[in-house]
């Protein structure tokens, strides 16, 4: 192999194809209201966390559908679980567990 | 694909391609990239079909490589190319043939914006005055060689000796066809076929009895770019572009590649070596590389010319196992002797892809 | 009398569904709660998308049916079912025996103090559309009048789409709402900055499109994709609202001198009254239930009963209109079959 | 009195001797076990308690009143209290009386342990007989209450609603043998002494028994039967104890030592923990007092069901019930033992397995540290509003017209965003974080030199009470707080409020202790007039915090079972002292729904 200065720089194109949704799916078979979200943004915006960490319920979802774990799990880490998100829910999803179980079933294949 | 689809697509953007007169301009790069192909297209145009073309000593680049670089204005760029068509005027011609795409798209970029804009037309006939003291009129038509192949290409055909087939089981041959973007991304309505399903490599394809294959990344760019390959720093976009080609048309088993770009071939040949190197990946059979070719390099394979005299030894990727497969004789002694039967010297071999 | 009607609401869907059974030769009882016809129309202002005025729509629907027996500030006290029809008592003392019933009893705007985060009758500067075009209509409203306006925020779907205030569906006409006064607010605050909190912009109806890049172009409303989910307010009075920009994936917030808060459209609760009378009941979506909600919206399985307008769900003025003309025929035709 | 037997024995008494000699190694294994479960500070605590004056009083006080006389039983439910005290304290007696007439007559044979047990079988009267009388009296005195006790079981058994409850807990086939062999041993043992009266003596009950036995029955040969039938039912009571329910007898006598000494639940199955889950008797009262128990679906979420599955080991069960409920406490201010469902269910949530941790250590928080940051004052006051006051903010609005009312020298923590105080995720069970998260908030706090730290979420000034640990500054929640600014006659209230009911938030109330000082401010603000359940039997109003799974749909009908609990007097309005409160119940209530700020805030001259 040889050095050139250079590398294949990375796609910044996601390919849907190759994403991997099973944390999604386990994720919606312990907590199905996971698709019930719109995106509204409201959980983001409430969060008490958000402003300190960068922590967002909205992106960690949408991170999850789209097969970005290491995006989410670095979200996650900053939640302080008070409940502000689910209170603001529109659509009645209860984000605290969601967030509790999402945090459980990372890793969980390693097990 | 539905190819009537892409038939009714084509019909929609015919373009008048002049029989005969041309005032012929070279590429910078080809030149020393594929040193044959012009010379090729030259005589197959005089010798085969015998058609009047002219070329002189006089013209220079276009500026199109500076243009797209950002390193000198249109307004530069415009008064070389007044320049261009000072040199065909006074030649005594009308027809401008382009060897090159990227020029081929730099004129046509000017020629529109002199046509929207009358009076940067009339301040670089007085640039061109100032600077040179010539004057130049529009060429009447404006032709990239590769719509010359494509209104000629029945002709070559009847005149083949080898066809794009497979010579022993008489398959036709799976081809990758890739145009250059600035032949009709920038003016659609300028290429043959248009922007989406151009056919001008397409159509050469199909009379001489190739298949084309119609692969997702087929419109991408070769990844090229000017300004991304010319800067290290952003090489590796570069290369990322063409090997999402690749990885594309891979699943395909492409047997070779036609282009009608400078750019187009060299870097989908040279960056299949790099690929190798880099992530240890080959893409054609058996190690092998996909051949990549130039459309005069395929038209004078059809019409029976001697692989290296068409140059074809400067390929990075081995062109061999295609000429056996097309049943084309070559003479692998004679592969890096020069025009007087003298050493050009033998390349040094890849670690990962295979070479002859 | 055999062939009287009793038209329950006095909004556009009572008074058009009254205009044209009158044409159909018949004198329907229009009882309206309140002390003018018209309904939640009577206190607009100019509707989309020709910025109609109003008034006129009411006045000329009013005209028209002049004909009619009108009750004002009268409610249905109660019903009885008959052998041919119902015996409806009013809350003026009237009794009237009728064959048909159309409830025309439209809608609720939702009681914006619900949603508290959002500060309706807690911030001074924070009103519901309601609000606002009773000023267009009077130049009466302290949040407005006198005061340096220079940023104007609407925020859309408040009370709908939204479990927690018991709606989940969609108010149809607050997004066309919220872009008309957002134009109109800038054309009397030229200089004033006006942004839209938005989660889907749904502008499905004729022209509405046309308003949305009218809003984009000459008044350069911004739109921001993302809910609002709290307000507070500062030490001058103004609010501060906070959202997360969705499609910057940031959450932000601003400060405005006027927030507007879209209220929607929720069902009557006294029309749920008057439907258990005459044994209508609540579709899942909370509004009155249809036989069914493709042909016969306008039908219910009480013989005799008929629906118009928003009492079954959220609709526009033409929507509501076209339904009104056409439970007056189901009403002839349904009066031809009995005799 | 003289012994009968030369031999003081006779076989039908090694049923007996086995049952105890297995239940009380069992119990003795079991405690020692326990109590090595305890952690070094535990046991110290729990070691130095036996040995305290104070302790050892309160111990001997609680184990006499709550576990032989049931007084919270009684408090509770009359019948129910009766039936429980006169069974423990009636048997109780049995048994220190047997012990004594053993003593008085045959000193000789008291080191047999069996001997008193079946004093009567093993004595004669004689001349001296009178002197016992007595005795004989009171034996068959408690053996009647005793009997009047089982008599009411047997009826609560049948028809549980006589005694006020609505629903209990079915029993398993082995608690069904402890208590079938439980109601027989008095039956029995009235029998055998009946039979034997005549020899050993007796009083009102046995002697007419003995003379219409020996009416009918005739002969003698039913005595020797009847005790060893009575010997047999003692054995199988005792053998089967440790598997059934009535394992709470033994382990209250534990769990009540443990409680004195100041223990806490530190391990989610060990220790105390353990304690708490054989101490549960399965009564079921906490079923009825459960808020959640108004639907059906979440009857066995109870804490019962709880400590019936930690018993059983059923994991997923567990998780479950631990996670459903909303940590009210009710089901413990019920609770005739003090089970703490509550914290048994956070101990069970801390021990899951997480793939990912919260991590706040990289956070910033020196902005809010400089809004804040101010001179040390005994005078001034730090406002912490709390995350959920964020989304009413009627409440800090008021909370800060009455600071300048009142002309208090105030900063407002969490104005522009704050931190959470960490009760939510210590809920969660994620102890670490919640005291990384105190941490934090430690800091804010120090900077602000604040004298007094006001609180207007209770869920923050359970946590701030008990975790903080704030040396020097006073934590108050705003009831308090305002009550001492009313008392200092700092805020002057007009009384013109009309009537108002007054609903206990979980973490103030149970949580807490403050139920008295909110309202001493009500009547001062207006007419206060109380929820049917009300103080530490209020009713959660379904949108706690402590409930991990319980979707936003599964709460309505809690809200409104609370509302109508709150609105039997048809009061104006509804004030309550949490923010989380006020909004779940002003989504459904058909009254206004404030909190005491705003009500206070209003009504101030």
């Amino acid at each position: 192999m040889m050095e050139f200065g250079f590398s294949i720089s990375p796609s910044s194109t996601m390919n849907l194809d190759k994403v991997d949704f099973s944390l999604y799916e386990r994720l919606c078979e312990i907590e199905p209201d996971a698709k019930k979200c719109m995106a509204c943004g409201s959980c983001s915006a409430t969060c008490t966390a958000g402003q300190w960490t960068g922590m967002s319920v909205r992106k960690v979802l949408l991170d999850i559908q789209r097969g970005k774990e290491a995006e989410a799990a670095r979200l996650l880490k900053g939640c302080m679980l008070c409940g502000k998100c689910t209170m603001v829910c529109p659509r009645g999803i209860n984000t605290r567990h969601l967030i509790l179980s999402l945090c459980r079933i990372y890793g969980e294949d390693e097990k | 694909m539905i190819y009537q689809g892409k038939q009714k697509i084509w019909s929609d953007y015919q373009k008048e391609i002049p029989d005969n007169h041309w005032f012929y301009v070279r590429s910078c790069i080809r030149q020393s990239f594929f040193p044959a192909s012009e010379r090729y297209f030259m005589k197959i145009c005089r010798d085969l079909l015998g058609k009047d073309i002219y070329e002189t000593e006089h013209h220079t680049t276009c500026g199109g490589i500076a243009y797209h670089s950002d390193t000198i204005p249109q307004e530069t760029a415009m008064t070389i190319v007044a320049r261009q068509f000072a040199l065909m005027k006074e030649a005594g011609y009308k027809n401008l043939v382009t060897s090159c795409i990227t020029s081929f798209g730099n004129y046509t970029e000017i020629l529109e914006t002199w046509r929207e804009f009358p009076e940067l037309e009339a301040r670089i006939r007085e640039n061109l005055w100032k600077a040179c003291r010539r004057e130049f009129d529009k060429p009447e038509y404006l032709a990239h060689a590769s719509d010359l192949v494509y209104k000629f290409r029945h002709e070559i055909a009847s005149k083949a000796k080898y066809n794009l087939v497979d010579h022993m089981t008489g398959e036709p041959l799976r081809v990758v066809e890739h145009i250059g973007c600035h032949y009709s991304k920038m003016f659609p309505h300028k290429g043959v076929g248009g922007a989406e399903y151009p056919c001008v490599l397409s159509g050469m394809v199909d009379s001489w009895g190739g298949q084309v294959i119609d692969y997702p990344e087929r419109r991408h760019c070769c990844g090229f770019g000017f300004r991304q390959y010319l800067v290290k720093a952003n090489r590796g976009y570069s290369i990322a572009n063409t090997h999402k080609k690749f990885e594309s048309m891979e699943p395909y088993h492409p047997d070779m590649i036609i282009t009608n770009c400078p750019g187009c071939p060299y870097f989908l040949d040279r960056w299949q070596y790099v690929i190798s190197e880099m992530e240890g990946k080959t893409y054609g059979r058996n190690g092998y590389g996909i051949p990549v070719f130039t459309y005069e390099e395929v038209a004078g394979l059809v019409l029976g010319f001697d692989p290296w005299d068409l140059g074809l030894q400067l390929h990075q990727v081995a062109v061999e196992p295609l000429l056996e497969k097309m049943g084309i004789p070559y003479n692998p002694k004679t592969k890096y002797l020069g025009l007087n039967g003298k050493e050009i010297m033998k390349p040094g071999l890849p670690t990962v892809l295979k070479c002859c | 009398m055999k062939d009287n009607i009793v038209i329950v609401g006095g909004g556009i869907a009572g008074m058009e569904a009254a205009r044209q059974l009158l044409l159909l030769g018949y004198k329907p009882i229009l009882v309206e709660k309140s002390d003018h016809l018209g309904g939640h129309v009577a206190d607009w202002h100019c509707l989309f998308p020709d910025m109609t005025p109003a008034q006129q729509v009411v006045k000329d629907l009013t005209e028209q049916i002049k004909d009619a027996n009108i009750f004002l500030e009268t409610e249905v006290s109660f019903i009885n079912k008959m052998k041919m029809g119902y015996n409806v008592m009013f809350s003026n003392g009237v009794n009237v025996i009728c064959k048909a019933i159309l409830l025309a009893t439209g809608f609720d705007l939702f009681d914006a103090s619900k949603k508290e985060e959002y500060g309706y009758g807690i911030y001074d500067q924070v009103m519901t559309n309601k609000d606002l075009e009773h000023w267009f209509n009077t130049g009466d409203d302290k949040r407005i009048t006198g005061k340096d306006i220079k940023k104007i925020g609407f925020v859309h779907c408040v009370g709908s789409r939204d479990v927690k205030a018991g709606n989940q569906q969609c108010s149809k006409v607050c997004c066309i709402t919220a872009i008309k006064q957002a134009m109109e607010m800038k054309e009397r605050f030229p200089d004033a900055e006006v942004y839209c909190f938005y989660m889907d912009l749904r502008l499905f109806g004729k022209k509405y499109e046309d308003f949305y890049i009218k809003a984009q172009m000459e008044s350069g409303v911004h739109f921001i994709r993302g809910r609002v989910s709290e307000v507070s307010e500062n030490l001058q009075g103004q609010v501060i609202v906070k959202t997360e920009d969705t499609l910057s994936g940031k959450p932000a917030k601003i400060t405005l001198d006027l927030l507007v808060l879209m209220a929607g459209i929720v069902c009557n609760r006294e029309a749920v009254q008057t439907a258990s009378m005459v044994q209508v009941p609540i579709d899942s979506d909370g509004f009155l239930k249809s036989r069914d909600n493709i042909l016969n919206i306008i039908e219910t399985d009480s013989k005799g009963v008929f629906l118009a307008g928003t009492a079954t769900g959220a609709k526009t003025i033409p929507e509501t209109a076209a339904e009104a003309r056409a439970v007056a025929l189901a009403i002839h035709n349904y009066l031809v079959s009995q005799q | 009195m003289i012994d009968r037997f030369a031999s003081g024995f006779d076989p039908f008494v090694i049923p007996f001797l086995i049952g105890m000699i297995f239940v009380l190694g069992y119990c003795i294994i079991g405690a020692i076990r326990l109590i090595l479960q305890l952690d070094a500070e535990d046991k110290k605590k729990f070691f130095l308690s036996l040995i305290t004056p104070k302790t050892i009083w309160k111990n001997i006080k609680d184990l006499f009143l709550n576990c032989l006389i049931h007084v919270k039983l009684w408090k509770r439910n009359k019948l129910l209290g009766y039936m429980h005290s006169s069974i423990a304290f009636g048997w109780f007696m049995l048994i220190l009386l047997g012990h004594i007439e053993c003593f008085v007559y045959m000193p000789h044979r008291v080191k047999l342990f069996y001997y008193p047990i079946f004093f009567n079988y093993f004595v004669a009267e004689n001349e001296y007989t009178l002197r016992g009388a007595i005795f004989f009296f009171l034996m068959d005195f408690f053996l009647l209450v005793v009997l009047s006790g089982i008599v009411l079981a047997i009826i609560k058994r049948v028809r549980s609603r006589l005694f006020g409850m609505r629903r209990t807990t079915r029993p398993t086939l082995l608690d069904r043998v402890g208590l079938y062999s439980l109601w027989m041993i008095f039956p029995l043992r009235l029998l055998a002494e009946s039979f034997t009266a005549h020899i050993s003596g007796g009083s009102f009950l046995t002697i007419p028994m003995n003379m219409m036995f020996k009416a009918f029955l005739g002969d003698q040969m039913n005595m020797l039967p009847t005790w060893w039938a009575y010997s047999i039912c003692l054995c199988i009571f005792m053998c089967v104890l440790p598997f059934t329910r009535y394992m709470h007898i033994p382990a209250e006598m534990l769990l009540i030592p443990f409680r004195n000494a100041g223990l806490t639940i530190k391990h989610a199955r060990r220790g105390f923990a353990k304690a708490q889950v054989y101490s549960c008797p399965n009564c079921g009262v906490c079923i009825d007092a459960c808020p959640m128990s108004i639907k059906k679906a979440n009857i066995k979420d109870t804490t019962v069901y709880l400590n019936r599955n930690i018993r059983r080991r059923n994991e997923q069960r567990i998780e479950e019930i631990s996670d459903k409920c909303l940590l009210c406490g009710k089901c413990t201010a019920v609770c005739q033992v003090g089970v703490d469902g509550p914290q048994m269910r956070i101990a069970q949530r801390s021990i899951r397995n997480y793939g990912l941790d919260q991590d706040y250590s990289g956070m910033d928080i020196s902005a809010i540290k400089e809004s804040v940051a101010s001179e040390p004052s005994k005078d001034k006051v730090l406002y912490f509003a709390g995350c959920m006051t964020q989304l009413t903010p009627a409440i800090s609005r008021a909370m800060e017209s009455i600071f300048r009312k009142a002309g208090v020298d105030y900063a407002f923590m969490d104005k522009d965003g704050g931190l959470c105080c960490g009760r939510p995720i210590l809920m969660a069970g994620r102890f670490d974080q919640a005291r990384q998260l105190i941490h934090k908030n430690k800091e804010v706090i120090k900077a602000s030199g604040a004298g007094t730290l006001v609180l207007s979420c209770p869920i923050c000034y359970k946590i701030f009470r008990e975790h903080y640990k704030l040396e020097g500054i006073r934590v108050m929640h705003h009831t308090e707080y305002m009550l001492e600014l009313v008392r200092a006659g700092r805020l002057k209230l007009d009384g013109g409020a009309g009537s108002i009911v007054y609903h206990d938030p979980c973490e103030l109330g149970r949580g807490c202790g403050i139920y008295e000082q909110p309202r001493e401010v009500l009547r001062q603000t207006g007419e206060l007039v109380e929820a049917e359940a009300n103080r530490d039997m209020a009713i959660c109003c379904g949108g706690s915090l402590g409930s991990l799974t319980l979707g936003f749909d599964k709460r309505e009908d809690l809200t409104r079972n609370a509302l109508h609990n709150l609105t039997v007097n048809d009061p104006d309005t509804i004030v309550t002292a949490c923010p989380l409160c006020k909004s779940t119940f002003a989504r459904y209530a058909d009254k206004p729904v404030e909190d005491i700020a705003e009500t206070v805030d209003k009504h101030t001259k």
